[in-house]
């Protein structure tokens, strides 16, 4: 009888840095040894309150990156953590943004809130693909939840990164309104590829927007949330029609989940 | 499934003291686990000794209803109440201890035991829901379960024929039974003379070595065939299954879920008794300084199953009752390649309001 | 003068004490129980005869098995339903987990911060772990006893009328428990003994069940020398009303004061302790008559003695009955049903249907029969005192009601003391 | 961490499951000072509480000026067990002609500030947690005392009973046993007692939310009258919880 991996095991990652973006979302470097690929994601433990899937943000170096709001007792006790201190996580789950369709195309990326730590990392790699133009379309709450601040500048280097906040800011002079405001005066090649990671509301209003402007359902890819408890496709708690959202996602081709995802209560 | 070797050399004709014998023999090689009377019903259950044994019992199950009688035979009724989920993905399992001692964790990850288990008396539906959890925790999935693994390793499984179903039987509509085909080390079929005694593998085999046997006729191999239409005779075709599944997809309407809806009562009943129904919840157990992670059996059927952002996306019972019946119908098949149901009709059976997903199916295909 | 206790304390329920004194006598006391009344007998009425375990369990969260059972006695008496000896010797083991836990939950949690002159147990086990330890562990084999059988100590649910709903098949493991908590007990009792209990007397008659062994349950009472049947208890005893309190005071029909409880028992069927509590009863020096209120702590511990050797016999003897309940039919009537609850005799009485439908229930508790006893005890101790202060009645008055256990859910179906000078 | 302990029309058995933790509730007192405790201790100090654990209904006009001071004094309100959380016992009551019921027991005027209803906490002041079942677990209570040391939000479920009853293993004694059994409609957490020993649940822990109690009356047709199994839930502790009166 041949040993198997335990997947529940947890390991142990030493936290190299933190970055405090908002009042309660951090961002943590990890010590890693990972191998991982932009859209997976990790189950983070917290002594005594359970695990909570959280997206790879980034990799940098020999540090993953992880970004947490603190909504409820995992995700509270984990953005406790300081620098120095022991992560204890396994991972990486869940499948990868195709990237490769964008290949010498256009690549539009619609990040809605804290869906940007989903896409963050593939726009960052999206830069050293051949993609002939590189759009990136964040919408934040208001000007306090704004993620990455720090990374604002190199972005809008190498792509059109545009923000819009949902409520105005006396700080704030870029544009104010909806993601879908936004897009809709955004020109686009009906073969555009896009990648969007948001709440549910947005990315419905995201996709029928973006029918009517030609562009391919199956050219769109949808990082979802759902409640999970394993991240190995047995719990059953993350279904979504025939998908498990762990393991078959978190990213799906839009058109292969479309009649569950906008369906109500599915 | 994987069809262990059924060359002529393989069937024997036994009485009823070997029988007796074999038990014995088992009993001394394993723990045994088999079907036996308990509450006025018969479930599997560590059974010591022949005589514990719930032959010579009949059966009879309606929805929402169950009654045990005495009849003539032995292997007289269907599957026990009970099913094999219980034990390789037991109701409430400890995957791990977890010590904080100051700032550090210590993991102790404690795997179930891997004493070997016999299981006496295993009906084809229910072999079949074993092939289905195989598929759910290690063959179809990337990452197998260990702890399923360990416990599932050192089963030996005795099959048994169905010679009797019961009105909530409907394995022919799955095509699961009623006969066993696969997946036993020995398999019994009981006949006017005798049982039949049929064995799956290397390790049957060598079970049987010292057992008094004669090798099995033609007309005993016959009988049992006869007997299996027989038994397939009792059930009715309730649908196709595969123009059911095809069907169901083009049924996510409510319209077609709300009936059910209301007679539902999402106690979750149906999900537990179930053979294959694998989902669990992930619970934490606190001590002051030590904290456990358990893993303990779900239902899509609780009020909080698919929270998110403290919201339940199925807060009707009708969606609920949907997304059960459209994993167990067709989401399963993409998923892992088999139905979700083994038509064992244990859900049907054990519905405190006799709610029959037969009927559900017929109904909503149909409409 | 006038002294308050607004809120008694380290009692079940909530009540209150109010005393006038005048010219260095208490010239009005008033024992006063403002829980709120729960109407438990008004709601029974028109129910089905099953209920009765169930609700009646729910007057009082400290001694539920006792209401249950002398509900399902009364139930069986009006029935004419026989139960054979097997359920009843479990029965008698379910009552005596119930006089374990709360006669320890009494003694350790409740009356022993008196004598150690400590507000609660938390800091008496600051002074002595080992005690409170001792304690915790003798009312936990109480409690696994009605846990085992009953699935959880307060409102147990398997009790029921013909026998019991269902039953374990062994009670593996209890055994080794009881007999551990009996080690303790006996080695607790011997560190209460030298307790400092004050000399008070009180002489009043006492009333409690009479039957083979130490009363438990049983169709007759002993009062007075006296045998009174159950259904003739009303003759005997009646319950009146009083302006000031929620509960009914329990009299003699001669309006007299009694007493039940362990004392009542001790000094009735003292001869019928099992052996190692008669033995411990010597030790202690008490024999009856026994009328000092405060030692009623090392009754209860004789009392728990007696209870636990009485358990490890009927667990040693224990195998789940083939039918845990027998078949009956309900039919009109009236029956009787008491027990001897820890804090005394607790009498049901009620009238049924020919459907089985209650149509008159009467209960009478402990509590409500020995208030009378209490607040003869706090006028006698009140005026012994050789200083009247507002602090020196404050500061004995709680200790001696505390010596009665009273169970102020079970009376309203207690604890403020106002002192008016 | 200073707690309070409070009671109001009730038989006690909730407040005895701090006496059920027994050992554990000595290791604990280390963390939790416990303030305010009448069963418990008899010196008592009422300022401010982080929790304040309140069992029993709302049953005289009396007890509705207490709970808002004791809501007023606290941070984290629990109404502990069925009285509490739905009215208890008493609310029976509710359903039922009150003066008649009150001469049933007592001869004495009505009066003592007694109300017709016996209510749940809820309907006078917001309650942070509630723990359902008569009485409470001391389970309940441990992980209640164990989740604030945490910091974390208590798990108690919020299933219907059957889950726990399989969970268990045991044999439904709907199907086999014929037996009315409110399990279904009733919230986990007692360890599907009843069932365990041979009976249906009577309810004690209380409705689930949205119980769809119209289908129970209708599949228990066969096995009793619905007027019968609506009786037995205004008998079962929990007729007056918000989640189920108005079907009743
Ligand atoms: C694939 C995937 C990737 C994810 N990536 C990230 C990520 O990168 N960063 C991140 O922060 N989150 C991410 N999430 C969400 C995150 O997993 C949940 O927020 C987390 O599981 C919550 O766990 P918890 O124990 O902290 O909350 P719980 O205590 O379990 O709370 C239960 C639910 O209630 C919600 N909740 C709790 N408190 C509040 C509140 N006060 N207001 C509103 N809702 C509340 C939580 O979101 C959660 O859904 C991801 C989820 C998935 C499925
Ligand atoms: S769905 Fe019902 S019939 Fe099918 S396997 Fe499960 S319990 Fe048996
Ligand atoms: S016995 Fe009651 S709680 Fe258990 S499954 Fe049946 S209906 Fe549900
Ligand atoms: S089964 Fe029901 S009535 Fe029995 S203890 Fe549990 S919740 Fe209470």
């Amino acid at each position: 009888m041949f040993k198997l991996e335990n997947p529940y095991a947890l390991r142990r990652g030493r936290v190299a840095k933190v970055i405090k973006e908002t009042e309660n979302i951090y961002t943590f470097y990890i010590e890693t040894e990972e191998q991982a690929r932009p859209g997976q994601y990790n189950m983070l433990y917290a002594f005594g309150m359970g695990e909570a899937p959280i997206t790879i943000a980034s990799m940098e170096g020999e540090y993953l990156v992880h970004t947490v709001r603190a909504v409820g007792d995992v995700t509270r006790h984990i953005d406790e953590l300081k620098e120095g201190e022991i992560l204890y996580y396994r991972g990486p789950y869940g499948n990868t943004w195709d990237i490769e369709r964008a290949h010498k195309g256009e690549l539009l990326i619609i990040s809605g809130g804290l869906g940007l730590a989903a896409t963050r990392w593939v726009f960052e790699q999206a830069k050293t693909h051949h993609i002939k133009r590189l759009i990136h379309i964040y919408g934040s709450k208001d000007y306090h939840s704004l993620l990455y601040r720090y990374l604002y500048e190199h972005w809008h280097s190498y792509s059109e990164f545009y923000i819009t906040l949902e409520r105005p800011d006396p700080r704030w002079n870029g544009r104010v309104g909806l993601v879908t405001d936004l897009l809709r005066e955004i020109e686009l090649k009906e073969d555009t590829v896009v990648f969007t990671c948001g709440p549910d509301p947005m990315v419905k209003a995201c996709v029928s927007l973006l029918e009517n402007k030609g562009i391919k359902v199956y050219n769109i890819y949808a990082s979802l949330e759902r409640h999970m408890k394993c991240s190995l496709g047995t719990c059953g708690h993350c279904m979504i029609g025939p998908y498990f959202v762990c393991k078959d996602g978190p990213i799906f081709r839009y058109d292969l989940i479309r009649e569950y995802f906008e369906r109500k209560e599915v | 499934m994987e069809v262990k070797g059924e060359d002529e050399g393989s069937n024997y004709l036994i009485d009823l003291d070997s029988l007796v014998e074999l038990f014995g023999i088992l009993s001394q090689r394993y723990r045994v686990w088999a079907p036996k009377v308990k509450d006025g019903v018969i479930r599997y259950m560590p059974t010591s000794s022949f005589g514990e044994l719930a032959l010579g019992y009949r059966n009879i199950e309606l929805p929402g209803y169950y009654e045990l009688k005495k009849e003539e035979g032995y292997f007289t009724y269907t599957h026990p109440v009970n099913s094999l989920k219980e034990l390789l993905h037991p109701p409430e399992l400890p995957l791990m201890r977890v010590v904080k001692q100051s700032s550090e964790l210590l993991f102790d990850y404690t795997m179930p035991n891997g004493e070997r288990l016999c299981l006496f008396d295993v009906r084809a539906c229910d072999l079949w829901a074993l092939e289905v959890l195989d598929r759910v925790f290690i063959k179809n999935n990337p990452k197998p379960d260990p702890y399923y693994k360990s416990l599932r390793d050192n089963l030996f499984t005795v099959g048994v024929n169905c010679s009797y179903a019961t009105s909530t039987c409907f394995c022919t509509t799955m095509g699961t039974g009623p006969e066993v085909r696969g997946g036993y080390d020995l398999l019994l079929t009981e006949l006017k003379e005798g049982f039949l005694l049929q064995v799956g593998s290397e390790e049957g085999r060598e079970v049987i070595g010292p057992l008094k046997k004669r090798r099995a006729e033609e007309r005993h191999l016959q009988e049992k065939e006869n007997i299996i239409k027989r038994t397939e005779g009792m059930m009715q075709k309730d649908f196709h299954r595969q123009e059911a599944r095809e069907r169901l997809y083009g049924r996510m309407d409510e319209t077609y879920w709300e009936p059910v809806g209301k007679r539902c009562l999402a106690c979750t009943n149906c999900t537990q008794v179930c053979p294959t129904c694998f989902c669990f919840d992930m619970v934490e157990k606190n001590g002051l300084s030590e904290s456990y992670r358990v893993r303990a059996w779900d239902s899509c059927f609780s009020p909080s199953f698919a929270t998110l952002h403290r919201f339940n996306l199925r807060q009707s019972i009708h969606s609920r009752y949907r997304q059960w019946l459209m994993h167990k119908f067709a989401y399963w098949v993409d998923q892992f390649g088999t139905y979700g149901c083994v038509g064992c009709g244990r859900c049907i059976t054990w519905c405190p309001v006799g709610i029959d997903v037969r009927q559900e199916v017929r109904r909503i295909v149909q409409a | 003068m006038k002294v308050n206790i607004e809120a008694l304390t380290r009692v079940e329920g909530e009540g209150g004490l109010e005393v006038r004194l005048k010219d260095g006598r208490v010239e009005e006391l008033k024992l006063r129980i403002y829980e709120p009344p729960r109407f438990i007998e008004g709601i029974l009425r028109g129910k089905p005869y099953h209920v009765i375990p169930d609700i009646t369990s729910r007057i009082c969260g400290i001694c539920p098995v006792a209401y249950q059972m002398s509900g399902v006695l009364a139930i069986e008496d009006a029935f004419g339903v026989q139960v054979p000896e097997d359920i009843e010797r479990i029965r008698r083991l379910m009552y005596c987990g119930e006089w374990i836990q709360s006669h320890a939950l009494h003694v350790f949690f409740l009356h022993l911060p008196d004598f150690y002159r400590v507000p609660s147990v938390i800091e008496l086990s600051k002074m002595d772990r080992e005690l409170v330890l001792a304690g915790m562990d003798i009312k936990r084999a109480g409690s696994l006893i009605i846990q085992l059988l009953g699935g959880r100590t307060s409102h147990p649910v398997s009790l029921q009328a013909g026998g019991f709903s269902g039953l374990p098949e062994t009670l593996e493991g209890l055994k080794e428990d009881l007999e551990e908590a009996l080690e303790k007990s006996l080695w607790a009792s011997k560190r209460l003994k030298p307790l400092n209990f004050p000399s008070f007397e009180l002489e009043l008659p006492y009333l409690s069940l009479v039957e083979e062994e130490y009363p438990v349950m049983g169709r007759e009472l002993h009062f007075e020398g006296k045998t009174i049947r159950a259904e003739e208890f009303k003759e005997h005893f009646m319950e009146t009303e009083v302006a000031y309190s929620n509960a009914k005071h329990g009299l003699t029909r001669k309006g007299k004061a009694y007493l039940v409880g362990p004392l009542a028992r001790f000094n009735n069927a003292y001869e019928k302790l099992s052996p190692m509590a008669l033995d411990l009863a010597r030790e202690l020096g008490l024999e009856p008559p026994m009328n000092n209120p405060y030692k009623s702590l090392l009754v209860r511990m004789v009392e728990v003695v007696h209870a636990l050797e009485r358990a490890i016999n009927l667990v040693e003897n224990y195998t789940k009955p083939e039918r845990t309940k027998v078949d009956f039919l309900p039919r009109e009537g009236e029956g009787y049903g008491a027990t001897e609850a820890p804090r005394g005799v607790l009498w049901h009485h009620y009238r049924f249907s020919p459907e089985g439908k209650i149509t008159y229930a009467d209960i009478v508790p402990p509590t409500s029969q020995n208030q009378r006893a209490m607040e003869l005890s706090l006028i006698r101790f009140i005026e012994s005192l050789d200083e009247l202060t507002e602090r020196k009645i404050l500061e004995g008055a709680e200790p001696m009601i505390r010596n009665f256990d009273p169970c102020i859910s079970c009376a309203t179906h207690f604890l403020k003391v106002k002192v008016h000078v | 961490m200073k707690v309070g302990v409070f009671k109001f029309s009730s038989c006690d058995g909730c407040q005895l499951a701090f006496f059920e933790l027994e050992r554990e509730l000595l290791e604990l007192s280390e963390r939790f000072q416990i303030e305010y405790f009448l069963e418990a201790s008899s010196e008592n100090r009422w300022e401010r509480f982080d929790i304040a654990f309140v069992e029993g209904s709302i049953s005289t006009h009396d007890e509705e000026e207490r709970i808002v001071r004791i809501r007023e004094s606290s941070k984290y309100l629990v109404a502990i067990g069925a009285c509490a959380v739905s009215g208890g016992i008493q609310s029976a009551r509710n359903y039922e002609n009150f003066e008649e019921l009150f001469r049933r027991v007592y001869e004495k005027p009505l009066g003592y500030g007694i109300s017709r209803l016996s209510r749940p906490l809820s309907d006078f002041v917001k309650v942070d947690l509630e723990v359902r079942g008569c009485p409470i677990s001391k389970d309940a209570l441990r992980e209640i005392l164990l989740s604030h040391l945490y910091n974390k939000s208590p798990n108690l479920p919020s299933y219907p009973l059957c889950l726990e009853c399989k969970r268990k293993l045991n044999t439904c004694v709907v199907v086999a046993h014929r037996q009315v059994c409110l399990g279904p409609i009733t919230v986990a957490g007692c360890g599907a007692l009843c069932p365990s020993y041979g009976r249906g649940c009577y309810g004690c822990y209380g409705p689930v939310e949205k119980p769809n109690l119209e289908a129970l009356l209708e599949g228990y047709k066969g096995l009793m009258p619905s007027e019968n199994i609506k009786e037995l839930l205004r008998l079962g502790f929990n007729a007056y919880n918000p989640n189920i009166r108005v079907m009743l």
